[in-house]
């Protein structure tokens, strides 16, 4: 074993199909950062989002088009498969809702409108190296390339002492959290003696060692560097104040990308190379989600600040999610794959809607600034509304299939009781769901009053998309910013299609559920 | 021999660690985390790891810690604010969290079934460790590590100059002499800001 | 044959019907009119179907009407069917009979009545109703019937609606009344259960050969339908409305509470004799409970001051003498009874009618008195009705209630009792009737009645609920701004002299020894009877109870002459030195004060803990409050621990991480 | 397979959406062409449904979710066919009542009212656990709006309290379907279906039947209300505006109890049966403390409010007799108790028009005098509440008291009390509105010529109903024995 | 020595680490408690790759080292501009967010 005496290292094969939505998001990322230094304002305020779409719309479109591959890349340390692609494309997806609420926004200003881009998209190509990785070296940088441009994204409204609080928050929490994984990571490669999934899958299933202590304990820390990338409760702290703080557009980008990321990775972490230790995990990790939903829950209550609401919402989902993590299914594996990307169209809807609203109002993301919504724009009030109701589960909105299917799964596997707090977390859901709805439509005695008076104005359409006629100067103030407003009438609108025809999202989320070949169906 | 060398570094590396933590001189903690990074190289070397133990003492110990050094000296000591706090109860509870963490990790490592554990460890082959072999293993098994990590790099460089660099509209910060460094009072020098963002970024990229 | 039967419900139901869709179309009277013209129809029809079902062979004398399927499923054959036999039609012709004269007298009664059309219409529902009842050929149109005239009793009492008196009457009346519904359907499913049909005939045929004699659920069953029988005919311990439902206008009370619907119950027990056959427990605790009746009733007549519940109490206990004759199977004589009685006693409202009217209202007999000149024919008829009531020869009344005394003795065993109990009733009767009549028409004319003799009738200036003097709007219009009094209207005097005549002279049909009328026409209905034929009383031994009866009505006319006529401070010593009676007899033997307090006070209690206890504390609290205030205080824990501090953070995930690596230290081999 | 069905269920919900977009002035005309159109839909099925055959008609079955074996599948049979009938009635009724009292923002108001409409008709048709969870889930949404924007003064925390208490049920039956139906795939080995018929069709364990009957029981005895679980219903009665609470209260709570008729009994017999006395309990303690709660109302919602819920616990009552009898005058009762409140309920607001605006019974009284043709129309209506016999509301009853009676003769009396104090408090809130002398604010006349148009044909069809209840009796014969025959045949063994 | 000495000096460290991110209030030092918190790691990794007898474990203390020094950069950065912005730089100082 010279490598010197056998001459040149051969590199190992490349499947550069496989690996380029990976590429096109590196080379996106430079050239955007290089964009980002032209001189004129109007270029780096124009050009740079445009490219970054652009990149996003090429990965996105790279991904379709090698749907149903499933190959392992780089030696192993990544496979593409629809598990992957699916999450890919919801990265992208949310990253182009991110990049179109940036526009205009503090965050990108203060950054640099190049490097913001640049980091957005380094971020996302880290979740795909997350997504994909089959090897513990893959994962631990995949989650670091994550996470350090999200630290630096958090803390970009260098103007607003709670975004660097956030960005500070994020970072020492996340590098605890790093730590522990790596930490963990040791310990499984130790207890192992291999890196790759498989290999690792391989190893214990010889030595016997499913069980063994060592392992085990690798395991505990890496559940707790996971959970907390996916805010499971009680690692779920840091979510609230970096929601809060971090600027909306990135707050919206991580409710979304992070969290498919996180699921990703313990989706495949756990069901491939940790497989033979199933029912050591998938206890506590249920008992996990089970705390998540109740935490979650409860902690969205009483929240005035949209955002922070929504983080604790976020945190509540992850447990909803995680319960299609432990039953180790294939079919638990489709349910989160397509609640993440429920998940992806209902958030972005709100998020669209909060940016809306924090350009127009002073009251930056607080619910009082909702009040009056219907009367001035009712296509961000009807955004704003089917956003909630599909993160409470109603139907029609694509919420309630995704509820459907994660219960469906829980209950396949034997863990009725989990679904039970599904349902029992959701109902407490309502009450914060609803105050939201109730601020935009019931709002206070004094917009009610102004509602009635001019008699015969259409204040309520039939569809989400649709745009009071003529312009109204208060509906006009009210939508603020046009590209948050079509960001939030889009994914409303998708979240209602998908609500009454789901089948498209069932099929991704079944082959991407069938990509973990390691699962029982 | 080696039994010596081990334990020399491991008291060595924990107590430079225990220093890190205790020490109040935020800059005194740097220099116990440097003696501690050292401790670890021998210890890495004790366990074939040379490309390791050299890289740990060259970028971390060298670069890594130089960067600290500046930055607790531009900001200054702060651990003497009597503020709002999480109240005494969190120390406790931390030294308890920790302890009882340690405690499972002990038992993990001494309760674990793995027989290879009791031993130095298998057997290797010549040039275990050596750049060579690792560098072969980084452009083959880990290529894609090999290029996200210089990837993480360039971001790392990227993010630290938004963060740190200066804007209008931002107060101007003071400047930063190179005597404040060893200064233990409060915070009293300044060093140029536009050297302390040449030198994160030159921190930021230890390898290149 | 069947035609007639539906001829008969429909005239009244048509009268209703145009009644209510022309009420502002057409002038008041024509209402009056078509409401008459309605019943006498009914009335023509139900004569009708008898000539028709004379002429049938005896042992066909049975129709069954079918309408349509009303409510045919699952083994409930409900059908809309009318059973038209010997005992309906001789319901039909009473009711339909004695309504006629009763609507006629209204028309002249009510005509300054602001809710004249309104009244019409209600009164020809009832008529519908009553009719609907006593032709109803299944269980379940028999209820519908029963209910039928418990809603329009219902708004009848509570026809001068302004008065919170008669509104809690009428709401008192129905309530009592839906316990009696609540009964008869309650009974009906006993039956139902075993017989497996709603059908009369059907159920009927099948009693025999399914309960055997006092089966538990029979009797259960009877004692059900007993239930709706004693609170449709005002029997103990449902017999508080009756006094009360005199809120409503006089007319109504003629009719309603005093000819026809009260006497439902009878009929009732009549219908279902097979079962009671089959059932003697039951019949027995009718028959007591008659008997009880009748005398609790007569009694309470003796002290009561208002006219007309004078008049509501003698018709508790004339009741009391039919369903105790019913229960004993005195069928012919109990129904017989109810003839003659509604004939005698809806003249005796009438003519109570007429005083109220020349009182201006006021219906107190402490301040009536000398109506005998002021109102010749009023006295008379009132004469007429009191000494048919009481059983004074040649009246009808002696023959008919002697008759059934006649069957209790019979009988024999403890019937002999209720025979004894019934006399004494006679001696009752005859007191409290005259004492009525003595106290409203002889003596010294009050004012009104000296006017009247002037010939000016009595109106009082503020028109005042008669029962609390309270002061009543004027603008309102009913009870109407004038009165009407039987000597100046002739439509009053018609109807009042017709059923004059029937009071005198009924009796003829039923003069033992004589006659049978009755008893022979109703003979195929009760053909299947154990007793009908059989229990007969020699016409000796009928001669005999008729004098004594006589003896005991004349006995108790003579006392009540000599208290009220000849020696007028006999009362108040009497009263004085029996205080106790009085006040007990006064209080109407605390009946209602019993039910309030065994019914009324728990219920509400119930209500009350239910809205102010249960549902604040369990369904509001433990359920609402409860578990809202746990998520509270979940949110309020979570954001407590959500402090900001970024240490405390990284300590709890530090705790978690404990806990985690701690469960799988645990689970690890 | 056809396609009517389909068309009545979108009928309503089509117009609202071209009504959302045609010119103001045309929105309600349109609501109520949408109503009619789906009214003249029910009709035209309950003239030509064929009531001697077993099973399904006009049958419509599409796969919708392959994934999860969902289907698109509607179907009417006896259980359900009046009850489409009744709930397109009502909505008519309701746009009628809109046409002639004009809300606020009409279209967002036609809006919602046609997505109840739909989501109803939805519930009642489905013949797809999945999509019967799916419609009977979004018709509170619509609900809620109403509630939300044009409620009373309290209408957000009541909004709040009625949905998280109707959804913690609806969201444990959610569950519980999911459940039924993977628990039931892995029962027979096949792959995952929602169809009921499907479903029925697999027995599953004692256990797992009681848990899944739990949640569904939970949430329809929530939607009802059932006693103890009604601590939304004064408030949401309160505070909802009244056309909205007539269909809510008329409409919703019915589609509860055809839950248990279409899914509860078939698909767990063996639970049904086990909670059979359970069920009965609770109906029986709702009857009493509904009437009893009701005499003690003063507020006329609240007295409707409560003698909804007295009046479904018999509905409750008769399906849990698990008779034959007590089944068959459920599904009339529910039609009858829908075909009388809402008229109530307009009668309460044109009382309390003529009162200042008040609900409350103690500022009403004397309305008679002047509004004798409003009084008239009451007194049938509230006869036909207090289930006078004659009306088939006593149809109704005498068929569950007697399907009560057959399974257990004490609660049968027991819920005879109810009998008699509905007679009360009906008669009593009847009197303190229409009776006694006027109250302090009472003023305004008689029964418009508009109004007319809403109570009169609500009337008619009471009386017509109270005349013939027997069409829905022969429509529901056959389907009483099929959808409870598991249930039904296992009762004979029981004493 | 065995690898089992390794590890429990590495775990030492490790939770020495982790403590002191739980008592110290200035962000730098936290830093540096992180620091500490992966060198255990890479301690661990090399003692693993050390007894398993493959170099995965080196090449994985070396990208933890890589990694190390981004979040040192960025952290760093992120002191300094909340430095500049005249914040505390005490994160107990921080709670602007917080409930």
């Amino acid at each position: 074993m010279n490598a010197f005496a056998a001459g040149a290292v051969k590199g190992p094969h490349i499947d550069f199909a496989a690996i380029s939505p990976l590429i096109a998001l590196g080379v996106g990322a430079v050239v955007v950062l290089l964009a980002g230094l032209m001189r004129s304002r109007l270029a780096r305020t124009g050009v740079v989002p445009g490219l970054t779409v652009l990149v996003l719309v090429i990965a996105i479109g790279l991904c379709v088009s090698q749907w149903d591959t499933n190959t392992a890349v780089i030696a192993g340390a990544m496979r593409i498969d629809d598990l992957t692609l699916a999450l890919t494309v919801i990265f992208c997806a949310g990253a182009i809702a991110a990049v179109g609420l940036a526009i205009g926004s503090a965050a990108a200003e203060d950054a640099g409108h190049g490097e913001f881009h640049a980091l957005l998209l380094s971020s996302i190509m880290g979740m795909v190296v997350l997504a994909g990785a089959t090897d513990l070296v893959a994962l631990f940088i995949g989650f670091e390339l994550l996470s350090i441009p999200l630290y630096v994204l958090c803390a970009s409204e260098l103007r607003r002492a709670t975004s660097l609080e956030s960005g500070l928050k994020y970072l020492i929490i996340g590098s605890v959290g790093s730590a522990t994984l790596v930490y963990g990571l040791a310990f499984v490669y130790g207890a192992a003696g291999a890196t790759g999934y498989n290999a690792i899958a391989a190893s214990l299933d010889a030595s016997g060692f499913n069980h063994d202590v060592l392992l085990l304990t690798g395991v505990a820390l890496v559940v707790t560097g996971l959970a907390f990338k996916a805010s499971v409760a009680p690692f779920h702290q840091w979510t609230p104040d970096v929601y809060e703080g971090a600027p909306t557009p990135i707050t919206g980008f991580m409710a979304v990308a992070t969290k498919a990321a996180a699921f990703g990775v313990i989706l495949r972490f756990f069901d491939v190379a940790l497989i033979s230790a199933f029912d050591a995990w998938a206890p506590i990790l249920a008992v996990l989600a089970a705390i998540t939903i109740v935490v979650g829950n409860v902690g969205a209550l009483g929240q005035s600040s949209l955002k922070r609401l929504l983080a604790y919402s976020s945190v509540a989902q992850a447990g909803y999610m995680l319960a299609g993590v432990v039953v180790a299914t294939k079919l638990g594996a489709a349910a989160t794959v397509f609640y993440l990307a429920a998940y992806l169209l209902m958030n972005l809807a709100a998020f669209g809607v909060i940016v809306a609203r924090e350009r127009a109002t002073d009251r930056g993301d607080d619910l009082s600034s909702l009040n009056g919504l219907s009367t001035e724009s009712p296509a961000l009030a009807w955004a704003m509304t089917i956003s909630m109701l599909a993160l409470a589960g109603f139907p029609a909105t694509v919420g309630f299939f995704g509820k459907i299917y994660l219960i469906d799964a829980a209950v396949n596997n034997g863990y009725a009781w989990l679904s039970v707090f599904i349902v029992l977390g959701s109902a407490m859901s309502l009450a914060y769901y609803l105050r939201v709805i109730a601020a935009i439509w019931a709002g206070s005695e004094h917009t009610r009053v102004q509602r009635t008076t001019p008699a015969g104005r259409p204040v309520m359409a039939g569809g989400a998309g649709e745009l009071p006629p003529g312009g109204d100067a208060a509906a006009a103030r009210g939508d603020g910013h046009p590209l948050a407003l079509g960001v939030a009438v889009v994914c409303a609108a998708a979240v209602i299609f998908f609500g009454v025809y789901p089948q498209p999202l069932f099929d991704v989320a079944q082959d991407a559920g069938n990509a973990l070949t390691s699962l029982l169906a | 021999m080696a039994e010596v060398v081990f334990f020399i570094a491991a008291i060595g590396a924990i107590a430079g660690a225990g220093g890190t933590v205790v020490l109040r001189n935020p800059f005194y903690s740097v220099l116990a985390l440097v003696a501690h990074l050292l401790c670890l190289a021998a210890l890495f070397l004790l366990l074939r790891a040379e490309f390791v133990a050299a890289a740990q003492v060259v970028v971390y110990a060298g670069a890594i810690m130089v960067l600290y050094v500046f930055v607790s000296a531009y900001v200054g000591r702060v651990d003497h604010s009597v503020g709002p706090n999480p109240g005494p109860g969190l120390h406790w509870t931390a030294w308890a969290f920790a302890g009882a963490l340690m405690v499972e990790l002990c038992i993990a490592v001494l309760g674990s079934g793995l027989t290879v554990l009791d031993t130095e460890g298998t057997g290797f082959f010549p040039g275990f460790g050596s750049p060579a072999e690792l560098g072969k293993l980084l452009l083959t098994r880990y290529l894609l590590a090999f290029e996200i990590a210089s990837f993480l790099l360039l971001v790392a460089a990227v993010g630290s100059v938004i963060l740190a660099r200066r804007r209008e509209g931002l107060e101007p910060a003071g400047t930063v002499s190179v005597t404040d460094l060893f200064s233990t009072t409060d915070r009293t020098g300044t060093i140029d800001e536009h050297e302390a963002g040449a030198q994160l970024e030159s921190g930021g990229s230890p390898k290149r | 044959m069947s035609q007639y039967g539906w001829l008969i419900l429909g005239f009244p139901l048509a009268g209703t019907v145009l009644i209510a869709l022309t009420w502002k179309r057409l002038p008041a009277r024509a209402h009056g009119v078509i409401g008459t013209a309605a019943i006498a129809g009914a009335f023509v029809c139900s004569v009708l179907a008898l000539l028709k079902l004379q002429s049938l062979p005896s042992d066909q004398r049975q129709v069954v009407a079918v309408g349509w399927d009303y409510a045919k499923s699952v083994g409930v054959d409900a059908e809309l069917t009318l059973l038209l036999d010997p005992l309906s039609i001789f319901m039909c012709l009473v009711v339909a009979g004695v309504s006629t004269l009763i609507h006629l007298y209204s028309t002249a009664y009510m005509a300054s009545d602001e809710g004249f059309s309104r009244f019409f219409a209600y009164l020809n529902f009832f008529v519908f109703s009553m009719l609907l009842l006593v032709l109803a050929g299944n269980f379940l149109v028999l209820i519908v019937g029963w209910a039928f005239v418990g809603a329009a009793s219902y708004l009848l009492i509570s026809f001068y609606f302004r008065r919170t008196t008669a509104t809690k009457a009428g709401i008192k009346a129905f309530v009592i009344n839906v316990v009696g519904d609540v009964g008869l359907v309650l009974g009906t499913y006993f039956l139902f259960k075993h017989l497996h049909t709603l059908d009369f005939v059907k159920a009927f045929e099948r009693t025999n050969e399914t309960f055997t004699r006092n089966d538990g659920d029979l009797v259960a069953g009877c004692l059900l339908l007993l239930v709706g029988a004693f609170a449709k005919s005002a029997q103990v311990p449902l017999h508080t409305w009756l006094p009360d439902a005199m809120e409503g206008p006089t007319p109504v009370s003629a009719l309603i509470h005093a000819a026809t619907m009260v006497t439902a119950g009878v009929y009732l027990i009549a219908r279902m004799y097979p079962l009671f056959e089959q059932a003697p427990a039951a019949a027995d605790v009718g028959a007591v409970i008659g008997a009880a009746t009748l005398l609790i009733a007569a009694t309470i007549a003796l002290v009561v001051t208002d006219l007309k519940r004078v008049i509501a109490y003698s018709t508790m206990s004339q009741i009391g003498y039919m369903i105790m004759a019913v229960s004993s199977a005195a069928y012919a004589a109990g129904l017989f009874h109810l003839l003659t009685h509604a004939f005698f006693k809806a003249l005796l409202f009438m003519a109570a009618g007429s005083v109220i009217s020349a009182m201006g209202g006021l219906q107190d007999l402490d301040k009536m008195g000398g109506f005998r000149k002021a109102l010749p024919f009023t006295y008379g008829c009132m004469v007429v009705g009191g000494l048919a009531l009481a059983g004074v020869p040649p009246f009808s009344g002696l023959f008919s209630k002697d008759e059934i005394i006649a069957l209790e003795f019979e009988r024999g065993g403890f019937h002999a009792v209720l025979g004894v109990i019934g006399y004494l009733g006679s001696f009752l009767t005859g007191v409290y009737t005259f004492r009525m009549i003595f106290r409203a028409f002889h003596n010294d004319p009050v004012p009104e009645a000296a006017e009247l003799i002037r010939g000016h009738l009595a109106h009082h200036e503020v028109p005042v609920n008669p029962a609390t003097g309270e002061e009543e709007d004027s603008e309102v219009g009913f009870p109407g701004p004038e009165h009407h009094i039987a000597e100046r209207e002739p439509a009053m005097k018609v109807a009042m002299g017709a059923l004059a005549v029937g009071a005198i002279g009924l009796g003829v049909l039923q003069v033992p020894g004589v006659t049978r009328v009755v008893h022979t026409f109703l003979e195929p209905t009760f053909a299947d009877s154990r007793y009908y034929a059989e229990l007969e009383p020699s016409t000796g031994s009928s001669w005999i109870g008729l004098a004594v009866g006589t003896v005991m009505a004349l006995a108790g006319i003579a006392l009540a002459y000599r208290l009220w006529v000849k020696d007028r401070r006999a009362p108040a010593l009497i009263r004085a030195r029996l205080a106790p009676v009085h006040a007990f007899l006064a209080n109407k033997w605390y009946f209602d004060e019993l039910i309030d307090l065994v019914v009324v006070r728990p219920s509400a209690w119930f209500g009350r803990f239910a809205a102010n206890t249960f549902e604040r504390l369990v369904v509001n609290g433990v359920l609402v409050d409860g578990t809202s205030g746990v998520v509270r205080a979940g949110s309020a824990a979570v954001r407590a621990i959500q402090s900001g501090f970024l240490r405390a953070y990284a300590a709890l995930l530090l705790g978690g991480l404990t806990a985690v690596a701690l469960y799988f230290l645990i689970s690890a081999q | 397979m056809t396609i009517h069905l389909a068309l009545l269920l979108f009928a309503p919900l089509v117009f609202a959406l071209i009504g959302a977009v045609a010119p103001p002035r045309a929105t309600a005309p349109l609501a109520l062409a949408g109503a009619v159109v789906a009214l003249a839909f029910a009709v035209a099925l309950v003239l030509d449904f064929d009531h001697t055959q077993r099973g399904l008609q006009y049958l419509t079955d599409d796969e919708w979710i392959p994934a999860l074996g969902i289907h698109f599948k509607l179907g009417v049979d006896g259980l359900n066919l009046w009850l489409v009938g009744l709930t397109t009635l009502l909505f008519a009724a309701t746009a009628v009542w809109t046409l002639v009292r004009p809300q606020e923002r009409p279209r967002a108001w036609a809006f919602h009212m046609a997505v109840a409409e739909t989501a109803v008709l939805g519930a009642f048709l489905a013949q797809d656990l999945a999509l019967f969870v799916f419609f009977f889930d979004l018709m509170l949404v619509p609900f809620a709006f109403l509630l939300l924007g044009w409620g009373g003064p309290d209408r957000r925390p009541v909004t709040l309290k009625l949905m998280i208490y109707t959804l913690v049920g609806s969201l444990l039956m959610l569950a519980a379907a999911v459940a039924t139906a993977t628990l039931t795939a892995q029962a027979s080995g096949g792959s995952i279906t929602f169809v009921l018929a499907d479903l029925a069709k697999v027995h599953l364990g004692q256990g797992t039947q009681r848990l899944l009957f739990a949640g569904f029981a939970l949430a329809f005895l929530i939607k009802m209300p059932g006693l103890l679980v009604h601590g939304w219903m004064p408030d949401a009665y309160r505070q909802m505006p009244m056309p909205a609470i007539a269909v809510f209260s008329a409409v919703l709570s019915k589609v509860a109890a055809y839950g248990f008729l279409r899914i509860v009994l078939p698909l767990f017999p063996d639970a049904t049966l086990d909670f059979q006395l359970v069920l009965m309990l609770l109906s029986v303690g709702g009857i009493v403390y509904g009437s009893a709660m009701a005499f003690t109302q003063t507020n006329l919602r609240l007295i409707l409010g409560y003698s909804s819920l007295a009046q479904l616990a018999f509905i409750t009552l008769g399906i849990f007799s698990l008779r034959p009898e007590g089944v068959q005058g459920s599904i009339l009762q529910a039609v009858n108790h829908g075909l009388v409140v809402l008229p109530f309920f307009f009668i309460v607001l044109l009382a309390s028009e003529r009162a200042g605006g008040s609900e409350d019974i103690r500022d009403l009284g004397g309305l008679a005098f002047r509004g004798p043709v409003i009084a008239t129309l009451a007194l049938i209506v509230a006869f036909a509440t207090l289930a006078i016999p004659g009306s088939a509301n006593f149809a109704g009853e005498f068929f569950i008291l007697l399907g009560a009676f057959k399974a257990y003769v004490a609660l049968a009396c027991l819920a005879f009390t109810g009998v008699v104090l509905a007679s009360v408090y009906v008669l009593r809130a009847y009197i303190r509105t229409f009776h006694n002398r006027a109250g302090p604010r009472v003023e305004g006349g008689d029964l418009t010529g508009r109004d007319r148009l809403v109570l009169v044909p609500l009337v008619l069809a009471i009386l017509a109903f109270g005349l013939y209840p027997q069409a829905a009796l022969r429509d529901g014969e056959q389907a009483v024995g099929g959808a409870s025959s598991a249930v039904l045949t296992g009762v004979r063994s029981v004493p | 020595m065995s690898t089992t000495w390794y590890l429990l000096v590495s775990a030492v460290v490790f939770c020495i680490g982790a403590g002191g991110i739980l008592v110290r209030r200035s962000p730098l030092v936290i830093l540096l408690c992180l620091e500490l918190m992966l060198n255990a790691a890479n301690l661990a990794l090399v003692a693993f790759s050390r007894a398993n007898g493959n170099q995965d474990g080196q090449i994985f203390a070396v990208i933890v080292m890589v990694v190390a020094a981004c979040e040192v950069a960025v952290g760093l950065g992120l002191i300094v501009a909340i430095y500049r912005r005249k914040l505390p730089v005490d994160v107990d100082e921080l709670r602007e967010l917080q409930g």
